[in-house]
């Protein structure tokens, strides 16, 4: 499998949901998109997007979707994904005061979900395949 | 207008209980001033008097940080104090950080205006400068007749309510927190400006300087190291099963120290990783995998080197702030120094 | 935490895998390790295998306490 | 090539019978006639317009772009080419400014949009747009209506809201209070002339994310382009305009585009000090291999101009702050000298590291202030916009918004607040 998609947005079903390199995580926060994608850079695989895409603090942004490119032979570390992931992790420790995506009114986490699709689209596109339209 | 009321908080050695051998004792109180106190005396001229003084042992309180810190607090309060000035420390490492602790602690919890003294080189200013007022000191105890002037001159102006001034204007070291201002020009024209400067190679001040680190001077190789003494660290979090130190999965604040006598292998059943930063499955199967006891035991068996040390430090670097590393590194290198250990092999993931 | 050890005069080598973080740290004799999760084992490797790996990593580890160096120096093989 | 701004001066707005500019500089607006050119776009169910003048007490949110009117009174090429007027290349003859007024476009495109101008209060000081006199359209879109057309359609209607205004002013023989010039002949010419200047160029960053984040150079979506040349003076024809309303205190409103302040600043130094040899544009897309390309591309241009220095800024923060080292880092690797600006995330307690990427090259920076700062806004007697979403602001918190109307919020929320352009003064410091 040459890349994977790691996400946390349910809309990525349609189209992608039966594409085995998309992974739709039930019930997760960012963070936990994030620790995934962790545990994938620390065996070699690579970022194919900045983590922090889309002009957001993390920490107000429900929707997490990260692309990563399969180790090449040589396998190793990939430092710049590395120092993407740490940027990543550190912005996420925002303020405690920041709203959760539980509280977020309905249709705004609608509409984060839809730009979250939108923004990565092309990338998914590029690096997974073409899934089905939106 | 009767004077305000101060409350100075020493260490063992100044509040002229003892030195190490005293560094265990009880947060205690005295009325009035002690030791350096005095000097403060004069330099706060009538407008506000140290009516009381607050000591504890710098051992006492770098093994009890909270419950000290609860003591203390309580006794700062039986004196209805108006501020809390603590130290100047100097350069001594465990009780800068007593300091600037104690200083934060009566800000955060008791809304009093405190500050406090030390050398740049003091951890205690690296773990407090973001949040308490520290006026710079030279490293040693001849610096308090200049540092009791600026101290006192500070916390009459915390107390007068008046704001201070930048780090530079007020003589207090940078608290490293940025805020806004506005300048005379638009960025636009300040970055021209800026940029003219640097073509001609003549000295410009960048707004935003970018974080660094400085080097260390290389420690000689190990010469017999047949009959050297290696110490191993690990801050890839591998701790006792059941994490008995409690160190935090980030940005841990305190490391273990624990013995390695009778063990021979990192296994399972004794160890595991209390690190937040990686997939723990792998170091909970074979903690040797991070801290790699069985091979040390052998090659030492084999004679490859003298001796393992048998005490070994282990915390959780992951987000662990540079001052709090620091503070790490200096009391482990002391101690093995100490100990005569000849050489250390540090592990990390 | 690996500068101040080496500040009080001990040769200290880091066992690392994030060699530059390694570097501006500021450790000087630096070792790399195999990966972040498992910097002295490989879990595809038999235990055997492992062991090897892992006495060859401390093996070049107190090599490189042993060898006087000017500049900041990753042991590689 | 050169361009005359000829700027007529705006001290007043309100509606009226026919939309001039008076002797008195109180610019009189026909609302039907502008009602009845923007109904034209059918994808709107209803169009509001509202006037807000400094020092008043209001509110406008959230606030899509603002854009300042203009129009071409002579030579070739049209105001907001590509997007508006015809493809051909703009930023020569002469251009009709009403300087001092301003079209604030607002519309809920997405739930969680943000952007706040207050006229008068405490934030007022952090915007440049309490200081205009500004005509607020607020759409509503038709029922069903797709997003993206939504944005355009909100996009446009500014656009040709501010065109309308200056045309019309224009034709009521507004007339001009002073005229600016601009002129930067071929590069050889500036060459031979100043051949002891130091010849510099600005790196303009265009935010290019995608969907709400895009910006627009002769109505192309810039994450599509290669690095490319342009001309100072097109910028002041609206060659660039803004798709991005996110965030609102670092997006490039369509209005500082056409202000640029680090062109005027080089262009006041141009055989000076300085011989200003261009602007070259580059985009800050998400994709990793994206970022290299316009990297490396953009650094080679100035490389091939013989740049010596390179004025650079950002537009956003956190991803693109890696766009802003790399291209410091690989100007620097080239013998090119830098100053970079940028706006800083440190926090609310301004204790945190403020920009996700860092390089010992970067030692020449601007700061445009911390973006997390928090603000404490007045109640107000008159909002234009809407209000149910500025608890979550991107600078808002829940509980932001109080029952007395005042709101707690980062400056993130303030447009303009943290222009990375260096358009107002505000900056950051270390205490």
């Amino acid at each position: 499998m040459r890349s994977v998609c790691v996400t946390n947005n349910p809309l990525w079903r349609d189209g992608y949901g039966e594409t085995e390199a998309v992974r739709v995580m039930e019930e997760a926060a960012a963070a936990d998109v994030f620790i995934a994608a962790r545990d994938l850079v620390h065996k070699g695989w690579r970022f194919a997007g900045h983590p922090l895409y889309g002009n957001f603090s993390p920490t107000r942004h429900p929707y997490r979707t990260l692309v990563l490119i399969a180790p090449g032979e040589a396998g190793g570390l990939d430092m710049e994904s590395l120092a993407l992931l740490e940027q990543a992790l550190e912005a996420c420790r925002g303020d405690a005061r920041d709203i959760a995506a539980g509280e977020m009114p309905a249709r705004m986490k609608s509409d984060f979900a839809m730009l979250d699709r939108s923004l990565m689209e092309e990338i998914v596109k590029r690096y997974i395949g073409r899934g089905g339209s939106l | 207008m009767k004077p305000y009321r101060i409350v100075h908080y020493l260490n063992q050695f100044f509040g002229g209980v003892g030195g190490e051998e005293k560094a265990d004792i009880k947060p205690e109180s005295r009325e009035g001033a002690v030791g350096p106190g005095v000097a403060f005396k004069a330099a706060l001229k009538g407008e506000a008097e140290i009516v009381g003084t607050v000591i504890c042992g710098d051992g006492y309180f770098a093994e009890n940080m909270e419950k000290a810190t609860g003591e203390i607090l309580a006794l700062i309060a039986a004196f209805k104090a108006d501020a809390v000035i603590t130290g100047p420390a100097f350069n001594a490492g465990r009780y800068g950080a007593a300091c600037g602790a104690v200083a934060d602690a009566v800000r955060a919890k008791l809304d009093l205006p405190a500050l406090s003294g030390m050398y740049e080189e003091n951890p205690g200013v690296d773990l407090y400068r973001k949040s308490v007022v520290i006026v710079p000191t030279s490293d040693n105890a001849r610096g308090i007749k200049d540092a009791v002037p600026a101290m006192s001159r500070l916390i009459l102006k915390m107390l007068s309510g008046e704001t201070l001034g930048s780090a530079a204007e007020e003589g207090y070291m940078e608290r490293g927190i940025r805020v806004n201002c506005f300048h005379h020009r638009p960025g636009a024209e300040r970055a021209v400006e800026m940029l003219l400067s640097k073509l001609r190679g003549e000295p410009f001040a960048t707004e935003y300087p970018m974080p660094n680190f400085d080097r260390v001077p290389i420690a000689p190789a190990l010469k017999d190291i047949k009959n050297a003494t290696i110490a191993l660290l690990t801050d890839g979090g591998i701790v006792p099963k059941g994490n008995p130190d409690r160190i935090e999965s980030s940005s841990a604040t305190r490391y273990g120290t624990y013995s390695f006598a009778g063990i021979d292998s990192a296994t399972d059943k004794l160890y595991a990783t209390a690190h937040g930063g990686y997939d723990p499955t792998y170091a909970n199967h074979d903690p040797n995998r991070v801290l790699p006891l069985d091979v040390m035991r052998d090659l030492e068996r084999e004679g490859a080197f003298g001796k393992l040390y048998e005490t070994w430090y282990s915390t959780v670097g992951n987000g662990t702030s540079v001052a709090m590393a620091r503070k790490f590194g200096e009391e482990m290198g002391q101690a093995l120094k100490a100990a005569g250990v000849d050489a250390v092999i540090l592990t990390s993931t | 935490m690996v500068k101040e050890i080496e500040r009080v005069g001990l040769p200290i080598v880091h066992i690392c895998t994030i060699i530059p973080i390694s570097l501006t740290v500021g450790a000087n004799r630096i070792v790399p390790a195999i990966a972040i999760p498992h910097p002295l084992g490989d879990p595809s490797k038999t235990p055997e295998e492992e062991k090897l790996l892992r006495r060859r990593i401390v093996e070049k580890s107190l090599l490189a306490l042993q060898t006087e160096i000017t500049e900041q120096t990753v042991f590689n093989d | 090539m050169k361009l005359e701004l000829h700027k007529a001066r705006v001290r007043g707005i309100q509606w009226g019978g026919k939309t001039a500019l008076g002797g008195n500089r109180v610019l009189q607006v026909n609302r039907a006639e502008l009602m009845e050119l923007l109904a034209e776009d059918g994808r709107f169910a209803s169009i509001d317009m509202d006037i807000a003048r400094p020092g008043e007490s209001v509110r406008i949110v959230p606030v899509k772009d603002v854009i300042e009117p203009r129009c071409k009174i002579e030579g070739s090429g049209e105001m907001f080419p590509g997007m508006v007027g015809d493809v051909e290349s703009a930023g020569e003859g002469k251009t009709f400014v009403l300087e001092g007024a301003a079209v604030v476009t607002c519309g809920k495109i997405v739930g969680f949009q943000e952007g706040i101008i207050d006229m008068s209060g405490n934030a007022a000081e952090y915007t440049p747009f309490s200081c205009t006199y500004n005509l607020a359209l607020i759409f509503q879109p038709t029922e069903g209506l797709e997003i993206y057309e939504y944005e355009q359609a909100c996009r446009l209607a500014g656009l040709k809201a501010a065109l309308y205004l200056a045309r019309k002013a224009h034709e009521a023989g507004a007339g001009a209070d002073n005229v600016e010039t601009y002129e930067l002949p071929s590069m050889t010419e500036s060459f031979t002339k100043f051949p002891n200047l130091p010849k510099v160029a600005y790196l303009y960053q265009l935010q290019t994310q995608g969907l709400l984040h895009d910006s627009y150079v002769y109505g192309l979506d810039a994450k599509r382009l290669l690095s490319t040349l342009i001309h100072p003076n097109e910028t002041m024809d609206g060659a660039i305009v803004s798709g991005n309303c996110v965030s609102a205190c670092d997006k490039n409103s369509t209005f500082v585009h056409q202000n640029n302040p680090v062109i005027k600043a080089l262009y006041a130094r141009h055989g000076v000090d300085v011989n200003f040899v261009g602007v070259i544009l580059t985009n800050e897309n998400v994709t990793l291999a994206d970022k290299r390309r316009s990297s490396a591309y953009a650094v080679k241009l100035a490389s091939m101009l013989g740049v010596e220095g390179l004025v650079i800024s950002e537009e956003g923060f956190g991803n693109p702050d890696a766009d802003l080292i790399m291209n410091c880092r690989r100007a620097e690797s080239a013998g090119i000298r830098t100053v970079l600006i940028t706006d800083e995330f440190a926090g609310r307690d301004g204790a945190s590291q403020s920009l996700a990427d860092a390089t010992p090259e970067a030692d020449a920076v601007v700061s445009t202030g911390n973006a997390n700062m928090m603000i404490e806004l007045p109640p107000v007697e008159r909002v234009i916009g809407y209000t149910d979403y500025v608890d979550v602001i991107a600078g808002g918190f829940s509980g932001s918004l109080r029952e007395d109307g005042s709101i707690e919020v980062e400056l993130q929320a303030i447009t303009g607040a943290t222009c990375e352009l260096g358009f107002n003064r505000t900056g950051a410091k270390t205490l």
